[in-house]
């Protein structure tokens, strides 16, 4: 099976990792034409690939494969990609120098005295790798040769829209506006300040003022008659005017500067200087 | 490891045969089952020229399609004629099934919140007055929104220079809170026995009115909105 | 549904009262023409939940299913279980009929195929445990690729020194290969007594080396997942 560089991505030259050795810019074409060579000639993809190919020209059950006569191949196929120049990957490289360890493990009898695992539990994991990889190779067959969606099985192919209604519920209970209006109102109340000096008179203008004009009330006068300008009409401003001047007025008389006077019920209030 | 093979092939005896003038037709029921799957994936409405030119030699698509209507007759989907060429739609009486509705809730803006506090509780309300209530231009998203929520409408003109539009609540607001009328609205004594009125933090910048308030005096003579809240 | 005059108009007796909890559910077989009509003209699977939020309310779409799916045997559609939902697809021996509307796949490379087998058979696996059967790196693109098109995520993270994160296939790669779950990969049993999908790490001197390339290193425990797939 011809594959291309891009099908064998452990095989294509990395440029990313850090460069060997400082090359200058001949060297390096040289050697990537040399590493095109590589992944054209071989193909393989990576040392376990090749051992399985190997493997197979021993023609044996996967499970009854000579591990020693699989290293032997591969170390031979080392050999001759050296003879051939052929710069061969790492961990092609690594492979071997493992399999040439496995190979005298095997060949030498067996050293009571070794730890870890005996050449031949290695030689057998190598052997389940082997067949893992295979068992995997025709999975992945199967898996691919199955009735697959757009192949031979199909979705409908004029799929009905389906209205996707987005609806909103806008969560605001009584509370919350409630609450909205209260901070309203809250910023309502403080305003009086402001806004109220229009229809409010306050008691302490009121004594300015009457403090001011009180000199001049020898004569019991109408309290009507020093409400401000503008605050005689009728309604909130005269109500409001009137209160203040009528405090005032008590204010000034507890201080014993003027004398108040009603002659009844509802009659009007009127005031004047204390005589001194 | 057992065996892996060809367990997942076509059916060569429909398959391999199907367009060779050598071989008898499937039979109907099979020439039924090929429209059906044909119909089922294709994009278009297929005519039975294309079906004839995609079925095995021989097939009499016409007939196929005939039984075929005839067997979703009744179902879920039929099989409807479209132009010259024949499709599977959704039965008509099922299309309410043909929209899911995703509920989303969200929360409404402040400047939502207020602006409708506002309208609940002076309506009819200006956009004037709104805004000098709550001391901000009221943004037209925010009215838009709420018309659109269907918790405020237009109200009728104001009779004042510029005739400007009023605003009202709707039966849909009154639904959602909960509420008869606009009068169940608590008043500002209930909003304070609630603890809600004392909310304000003392640093929180006092605002400027927009507009200055006597306008509001000589408006609506036939629902003081403030009346509701002349509670001290 | 014979009278389709009405056409547009939903059904009241259906459609008005679908969701209403006071209206005992439509009998079992408007059930049914409800769950073909959704699946009908739906292109992903549909579980029985989404199908029970479209429906009306007390309906039992998985029932209605069972019945459905029994109805479609050996028709030229099938209704088929995939994962945790239901779509129709076109039966299998048909395909040979699709040329036109056979989608152009981009052919995976052997990489990718045998990356996709391990992570279905093995799943959960990480890529060291990927790596490690494989005998080779396995290159970010091909990962990448294999979770582009939706056919492997990410799974939990291993509770292993490193805490690497798993991958798993998902429900699209079911539904492509046309599997009811992963439970049915085939020969899934097969590999299993024959011990080959065991997890079996050997020590390292029985280890057969494998370069590993420096960007795989020493992956950071809380990096987030996607990390893993960013280019150097």
């Amino acid at each position: 099976m011809a594959r291309s560089v891009k099908d064998v991505p452990y095989l294509t030259p990395v440029p990313d990792g850090p460069p060997k050795d400082e090359f200058d810019a001949s060297a390096v074409a040289e050697r990537r034409a040399e590493e095109s060579l590589i992944v054209d000639v071989d193909g393989y993809e990576g040392p376990l690939d090749l051992l399985l190919t190997l493997a197979r020209t021993q023609k044996v059950d996967l499970m009854k494969i000579s591990v020693l006569h699989l290293a032997e191949q591969y170390l031979k196929f080392v050999e001759q990609a050296r003879v051939l120049r052929i710069e061969l990957a790492a961990d092609y490289l690594v492979m071997a120098a493992w399999l040439a360890f496995l190979k005298s493990r095997l060949l030498l009898p067996p050293d009571p005295e070794a730890e870890g695992p005996s050449a031949e539990d290695m030689a057998a994991h190598l052997a389940f790798q082997l067949e893992r990889l295979d068992a995997m190779r025709q999975a992945a067959a199967r898996l691919m040769g199955r009735d697959r969606l757009g192949i031979s099985r199909f979705q409908r192919g004029i799929p009905e829209t389906v209205i996707r209604k987005r609806r909103t519920e806008w969560q605001a209970g009584l509370i919350d506006l409630m609450r909205a209006y209260a901070r309203l109102k809250t910023r309502d109340e403080f305003r009086p300040y402001a806004f109220d000096r229009h229809d409010v008179f306050t008691m302490e203008q009121a004594l300015e003022r009457i403090r001011k004009m009180v000199g001049y009330a020898g004569e019991w006068t109408d309290l009507s008659e020093f409400l401000p300008e503008g605050w005689e009409g009728q309604g909130a401003r005269r109500r409001s005017a009137t209160a203040a001047t009528f405090a005032a007025t008590l204010e000034l008389a507890r201080e014993g500067r003027l004398e108040i006077r009603q002659d009844d019920t509802f009659s009007p209030i009127t005031i004047r200087r204390r005589p001194t | 490891m057992t065996d892996l093979t060809d367990s997942d092939q076509n059916d060569p005896e429909i398959g391999e045969a199907a367009n060779s003038p050598d071989f008898p037709p499937p039979p109907l029921e099979q020439q039924e089952r090929m429209v059906e799957a044909i119909l089922f994936a294709a994009t278009v409405p297929v005519t039975t020229r294309d079906l004839a030119a995609r079925m095995p030699h021989g097939c009499d698509p016409a007939e196929a399609v005939a039984k075929l209507r005839q067997r979703y007759q009744g179902r879920g989907v039929s099989l409807e004629r479209i132009g010259d060429g024949y499709a599977f739609r959704t039965a008509a009486d099922l299309g309410f099934l043909m929209q899911s509705e995703t509920i989303e809730h969200r929360r409404l803006s402040r400047a939502a919140t207020e602006t409708l506090a506002i309208i609940a509780y002076h309506q009819p309300v200006t956009r004037a007055e709104i805004e000098e209530i709550r001391g901000v231009a009221v943004s037209r998203g925010t009215l838009d929104q709420l018309i659109e929520m269907e918790w405020v409408r237009m109200g009728r003109r104001r009779m004042t220079p510029g005739r400007p539009a009023t605003f009202v609540v709707t039966e849909t607001f009154l639904d959602h809170f909960g509420l008869e009328s606009a009068r169940d609205l608590p008043g500002l004594s209930e909003l304070r026995a609630a603890g809600l009125l004392e909310a304000r933090t003392p640093d929180e910048p006092m605002r400027v009115p927009l507009v200055e308030r006597d306008e509001d005096d000589d408006v609506d003579p036939d629902e003081p909105a403030e009346d509701l809240f002349e509670d001290d």
